[in-house]
């Protein structure tokens, strides 16, 4: 019996975990990614691997899903994670008001902290800024994008699923019904235009998800998109990721990862997502913050600034208060088209628990009766990753 | 999938210089110096032989290799036996681990002692 | 090479030619500067006639000393030049068939060396 | 404050058996913009079929090494203002001894293998051995490694330039930094393409952009094998 085909456009960490799902599960899966992998959004994260806690007051449908797939993560593939936890940091009085939201918020949550004397705190990293007034530990952590992406796709791999990268989706190949039945795509490293059939088709391309909806018809998609600017310092400063305790906001963050620190992030809304510039401004302003929590940033050399774009649930409102959780849309039910699946929004710390509740969708809608084990097998070396096109060869 | 790129025309670029790091250019050095050193020894055995053809060969050899042209000859087998020799105490100890960090500034070093060394064969050369 | 391995047995060089090469190379500068001290120094002016030669040969050191310096330096050389022909790829028959000549010239090199002094000794 | 130079980027191309060649784009750019950046927006708004690669953009995946005007660089920490000058070029190439996928981006799957046999670990303590010297930690912290798999150490090495066959300075330093020298990796590294195959250029440590120092730990290697041949020989465990 031949197993069903799925496409899976992008090959961002939603992509790669939905493939990785889809072909734990049985299908057979091409992946179809216009760049390298995670080349996006995906790639250009700070790497930070959330506890919740940043949104625990705010946001807590979201804050429950990362704590939930934080510890899934640190067991499935601990060989890219820091796992080293991180502090939520007060310095003034207004960082104090938020204090008891956030004791509650994170009890609300389920995610376990602990409140630390600046003495203790000092101990643990002598590099903050020595005014701190309290700060809590959580489990945080830190994770290296690229390689998070091709473990997964490493474990993809090895269920036959094929990467093919550097393959541009050109358009849909629909039946008389407008229903989606495989894709065309430019192969840019050969600029050949080649097809692939499928059963069904995963639109998982992140920020860009609404402009490949587009190309089935008259769809439209709740899709914000908000970049914001990370700067990376030449030194290891600290050894946990250190968060501001306030409501989020612009450089509040400090992720360690390597020799170096990344500080994050602002948020404002962009016009062409192919290409956003690096603001002066912007990385001006991740450095003034960044010294407040770590003064010692002052004398460490930037070593690079970049820019990403969060693929952000729209739900009226604005930038920061948009939703960090996902979406998992059947077209059939939402435009009525059919074989195409959109997810969107999340975070990458919860890419395998969508990737899950998008395999789910998949399936139901194939029939198969199969579930989810993502959860419970290791991911296998980041290092067994492969081109589809050395596949054939070998 | 492409070919690895490597072909035997490649060689030449163990000679190119350019873009390179002072590692490298110990390591152009060091190969150029050797081939010559070995070119060197092989025709030096031969010359030797001279020596068993009796006095007139060998001095007549030696008045031959009196004349500049063959002189400065010799002082490039000296240049090239100091920096290869010297080079080469910076890669021996080296390769055993030590002192690698600082590869460079032993071979900054050596190679100064080695450009003392060959000025001083030269005035000494020229000069008798 | 699809493994990333060359998984063909070669002959290349391993850790034992590798160490006599660096061995023979600090040899060479240690018998060198000998050399360079009893040619250029001890003997005024240098040898630069037959006789002169002839006369240096007398002390039995010599000779044993300029036939261990030859075997170090031909060992040296012949080493290094086998690492420039390694860095161009020969096949392993092509490399056998340079072993082969590699080893010939050497010994050749020193049987002949072994031979002249000797002759320059029973001129004495 | 902000500067605005006039450089020409001179990008080699290759798409499948077709001869390679190179592009000329002239670009108006900020000289503190890497150069990662320039090559982005030639995809984004001139040439579409431009295959590069690149994820993080800030050096911690390793993804965007070229050679740029000659030179091994990590484009996402190069900037425009340390390659050239106003008015100048910037000459990018692929990554020398690997495969050319297509235009800038190389096939890395036998090095990525070469670096799982050798068992280098991708987490390590923070207390580390380098060639700065030891540091030691009561923490058992963790954090991902200093070698971000690049290659631009291969790209630069004269040997592997030659010798694909070679396993290449980050692969014998991962074999270094991994510290267990099994009887599997002592066959890859104590033998004619590993550890004794290197030639002293120091090219790697060179061009290395992550504190890897790959040369020093070749070297270390080295001693590392010795001490245990001389053991073995003395019959000590």
């Amino acid at each position: 019996m031949d197993k069903p085909q799925a496409i899976v456009i992008g090959a961002g960490f939603t992509g790669v975990a939905v493939a990785y799902d889809l072909a734990q599960r049985g299908l057979k899966v091409n992946v179809l990614e216009r760049g390298p992998l995670v080349n996006g959004t995906s790639g250009r994260t700070h790497g930070l691997l959330h506890s919740g806690a940043r949104y625990a007051v705010d946001d807590q449908e979201s804050a429950i899903e990362c704590i939930d797939e934080n510890l899934i993560l640190r067991k499935i593939i601990p060989q890219v994670i820091e796992p080293n936890g991180g502090l939520f940091v007060a310095l003034n009085e207004s960082d104090m008001a938020y204090r008891e939201a956030f004791i509650q918020g994170c009890e609300d949550c389920h995610i376990s902290i602990e409140e630390l004397t600046p003495r203790q705190t000092l101990a643990l990293e002598p590099n903050l800024n020595p005014k701190l007034i309290t700060a809590f530990k959580v489990p945080d952590g830190t994770f290296d994008p690229l390689r998070l992406a091709m473990g997964f796709a490493a474990s993809a791999n090895a269920y036959g699923a094929e990467f093919h990268l550097f393959c541009e989706l050109q358009d849909f190949i629909l039946d008389g019904m407008g229903n989606v039945k495989g894709v065309q795509y430019l192969d840019r490293s050969s600029n050949q235009i080649k097809e692939i059939h499928a059963d069904i088709v995963i639109n998982a391309a992140g920020v860009w998800a609404g402009e490949v909806a587009g190309l089935a018809g008259n769809i439209d998609l709740p899709i914000k998109p908000t970049p914001g600017v990370m700067v990376a310092y030449d030194q290891r400063l600290c050894q946990r990721v250190i968060n501001r305790l306030n409501e989020p906001g612009d450089g509040d963050i400090i992720v360690p990862q390597r020799q170096m620190i990344t500080v994050g992030t602002t948020s404002f809304e962009a016009d062409n997502l192919d290409y956003i510039p690096v603001f002066d401004d912007q990385v001006q302003l991740m450095f003034e913050r960044g010294c407040e929590l770590i003064p010692a940033i002052r004398y460490t050399k930037e070593r690079g600034a970049f820019m990403a774009s969060r693929p952000l649930l729209d739900s009226g409102t604005k930038g920061r208060s948009l939703t960090r959780t996902f979406k998992c849309i059947d077209h059939k039910e939402s435009d009525n088209v059919d074989g195409l699946v959109t997810i969107t929004g999340g975070k990458a710390t919860t890419m395998r628990l969508m990737a899950e509740k998008t395999a789910d969708l998949v399936c139901q809608k194939l029939g198969m009766h199969v579930s989810c084990q993502t959860a419970e097998i290791p991911i296998l070396s980041y290092r067994k990753f492969h081109l589809a096109q050395n596949r054939e060869v070998a | 999938m492409a070919e690895h790129p490597q072909k035997p025309a490649n060689l030449i670029k163990w000679f190119d210089p350019r873009n390179k790091s002072l590692g490298s250019w110990a390591f152009i050095l060091n190969r150029i110096t050797g081939l010559g050193l070995t070119l060197y020894l092989f025709l030096h055995l031969i010359m030797l032989g001279q020596l068993a053809r009796g006095p007139e060969a060998y001095d007549g050899f030696i008045a031959l290799v009196k004349h500049p042209i063959f002189l400065a000859g010799e002082l490039l087998v000296v240049a090239a036996a100091f920096i290869h020799g010297l080079n080469g105490i910076r890669i021996g100890i080296t390769s055993f681990g030590i002192a690698a960090s600082k590869q460079k500034q032993i071979f900054i070093g050596l190679m100064t002692v080695a450009t003392i060394a060959i000025i001083y064969f030269a005035i000494r050369m020229f000069t008798h | 090479m699809r493994d990333g391995f060359d998984v063909t047995p070669r002959l290349g060089e391993g850790a034992g030619l590798w160490f006599l090469k660096i061995l023979t190379g600090f040899l060479v500068i240690v018998v060198l500067i000998i050399h360079l001290i009893v040619n250029h120094l001890i003997v005024e002016g240098g040898l630069l006639t037959y006789a002169d030669v002839v006369h240096y040969y007398q002390n039995p050191i010599i000779p044993i000393m300029e036939i261990a310096f030859l075997i170090i330096v031909v060992t040296h050389a012949l080493i290094g030049l086998r690492s420039v022909l390694l860095d161009l790829q020969p096949s392993n028959k092509v490399l056998r068939l340079i072993n082969y000549g590699l080893v010939v010239l050497g010994v050749g090199s020193i049987a002949y060396g072994i031979w002249l002094v000797l002759v320059i000794v029973n001129r004495g | 404050m902000t500067q605005t130079w006039h450089v020409t980027y001179e990008i080699f191309r290759k798409k499948g058996d077709q001869p390679s060649h190179f592009d000329r784009f002239e670009m108006e750019v900020d000289p503190d913009e890497y150069v990662l950046d320039g090559i982005e927006r030639i995809w984004a708004f001139h040439d579409r079929s431009l295959v590069f690669s690149h994820a993080c953009h800030h050096s911690t995946c390793g993804a965007c090494g070229m050679l740029v005007n000659g030179v091994e660089k990590l484009t996402c920490i190069t900037s425009i203002r340390s390659v050239t000058k106003d008015g100048g070029v910037i000459r990018v190439q692929p990554m020398r001894n690997f495969p050319v996928i297509s235009d800038l981006s190389v096939d890395m799957t036998d090095f990525y293998q070469r670096m799982e046999s050798v068992g280098h670990q991708p987490v390590v303590t923070i207390g580390y051995e380098d060639s700065k010297g030891k540091f030691n930690t009561e923490d058992d912290l963790l954090r991902l490694s200093d070698c971000i798999e690049c290659g631009l150490c291969i790209s630069a090495c004269p040997i592997a330039m030659t010798t694909p066959a070679y396993l290449g300075p980050a692969v014998l330093a991962g074999a270094q930094q991994s510290g267990d020298l099994n009887p599997c990796v002592l066959e890859l590294v104590d033998s004619e393409n590993g550890a004794w195959r290197c030639h002293s250029a120091y090219e790697c440590t060179e061009v290395c952009p992550s504190n890897v120092d790959p040369a020093w730990r070749i070297m270390d290697l080295r001693k590392k094998l010795v001490s245990r041949r001389i053991k073995k020989f003395f019959g000590i465990k």
